[in-house]
């Protein structure tokens, strides 16, 4: 029963609410994987457009470890945070995605425009773009040693 | 497995209705582009997508939809999306699929000013 | 492309989807942790309400391995595998509930009857019967090591 | 948080209609315990609780539940459940629950039910 009284809702103990999980490089994990975001997301009451997007976002740097990264485990690793920045600031839900898999250098990667994806015939090339643009902040860090994807998404 | 997109199409004259439901990943969009094309050979004019049974379209699915918007623009005919979730309308913004396809709150509203351009 | 192809929906490759995921000893996370019953329940076309008697079984692990096992990191280890027996088998989903823990002699544990709840006021104690109850087959390991509770169910 | 159960209580006369709403653990049991209690004292002979919304009740969820229905049972008072969910109605089954308390598919047949014990 005492037990049990300490476990009430809320942030205290570490401050943070931390889930991880690893998924196999194979189709459609992406889409098991945004069950999570849902899941935390609606533990923090967030809106449902805001979950999507987290979703889209977490599709996007899955499959981009799927496709580019030639893990050498072939599982990709995702950690689900929420927590807040002060006592009293709004909640957010932090997504990482891990791969162990050859890297690169995202300061080169050619920036998509419409222009470039209609008249040019280059229609890929969007994924790191639409994180961006989904996620109030995004990380990356790439090395030999892998990929981490680090977004951050408030209330 | 049941992630995979359903796609049910119906013909109206020279409209063909495309209805979506689930992912639209690579496989869901070549799925699209396949119906699409033959809704094309078969002397269809405009293709409306409903999207409202899909909560998740990724960048490889809208690139292929991108690339029916383009075969569809090259024979002259007209594309529309309908009953897009704010997220999809967003991610099809930042793409720019929205310069050149027509975005339409509801089916109604795509079907009637697809008639409009015949 | 080519690694695309690769990655068609089956069980090819290892013959198994594994997922695992860590959650956090505390109030709710049980649910949290439900959501990706329902992402690889949905993943086999398993029906809803079989999706639901595995959720419950893993709330009533989890909820054991948060309030009896005191466990030394604080957290639960979940495992959700999908595949099949044989080729041709029926598709099964089984969960895996590792806690690192006290333990325990689940040979010596009573089991509880209807009438012992009624009559005799001990309400609880219900938690492994149900887990044994909605579930086609369950083996409980525990030493000093902690507890792990392996349960599957066919489609 | 929004896993916790929401519960609206309703009074009929002599009988106290809960609505349940969510994950029904130790908290959601005991503030339906609470109610319940408050229900009694002010007077109602009779608890319906509908489950429609809930999809999950823990074993420590029904063992507060078994303890409400000794309290009713103890003050001749009738308690009655509805719209189980298949795996929440094998889960009182198996906990002896169904034994003791009254289970029907819909409101409207507990209502006629516990109006034919006044
Ligand atoms: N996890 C990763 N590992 C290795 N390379 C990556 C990874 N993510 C992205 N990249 C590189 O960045 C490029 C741009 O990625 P993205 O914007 O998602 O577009 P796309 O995947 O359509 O090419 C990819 O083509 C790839 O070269
Ligand atoms: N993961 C675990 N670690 C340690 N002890 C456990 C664990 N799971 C169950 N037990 C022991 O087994 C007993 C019976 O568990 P259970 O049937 O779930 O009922 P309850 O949790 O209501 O007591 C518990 O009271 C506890 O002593």
């Amino acid at each position: 029963m005492a037990q049990r009284e300490s476990l009430r809702p809320g942030f205290e103990g570490s401050g943070f609410r931390e889930v991880s999980m690893t998924i196999p490089v194979a189709s459609d994990m992406e889409i098991v994987a945004t069950a999570q975001v849902a899941a935390m997301g609606e533990y923090i009451d967030m809106p449902h457009d805001k979950i999507d997007e987290i979703k889209l976002a977490l599709v996007e740097a899955c499959i981009n470890a799927f496709e580019h990264a030639h893990t050498r485990d072939d599982r990709v690793h995702l950690t689900f945070r929420v927590g807040r920045d002060e006592e009293d600031g709004p909640d957010f839900l932090e997504v990482e995605v891990l791969d162990q898999g050859k890297g690169f250098d995202h300061s080169i990667v050619e920036v998509p425009t419409p222009e470039k994806t209609f008249t040019g015939g280059k229609k890929r090339g969007w994924g790191l773009q639409i994180i961006r643009s989904l996620m109030d902040s995004v990380a990356i860090t790439s090395g030999e040693w892998g990929t981490r994807i680090l977004m951050r998404k408030y209330k | 497995m049941s992630e995979s997109c359903k796609i049910v199409v119906e013909r109206r004259g020279d409209v063909a209705i495309f209805w979506t439901d689930g992912y639209i990943n690579n496989q869901g969009g070549e799925e699209i582009a396949r119906q699409a094309y033959a809704q094309l050979d078969a002397g269809a004019r405009a293709l409306v997508l409903n999207l409202e049974k899909t909560r998740i379209v990724n960048s490889i699915g809208i690139s292929i939809l991108i690339e029916v918007l383009e075969k569809v623009m090259d024979r002259k005919g007209v594309l529309a999306f309908c009953n897009l979730t704010p997220t999809i309308d967003k991610t099809f913004r930042i793409m720019g699929l929205a310069q050149y396809a027509a975005i339409y709150p509801s089916q109604e509203q795509a079907l009637q000013a697809v008639a409009a351009t015949g």
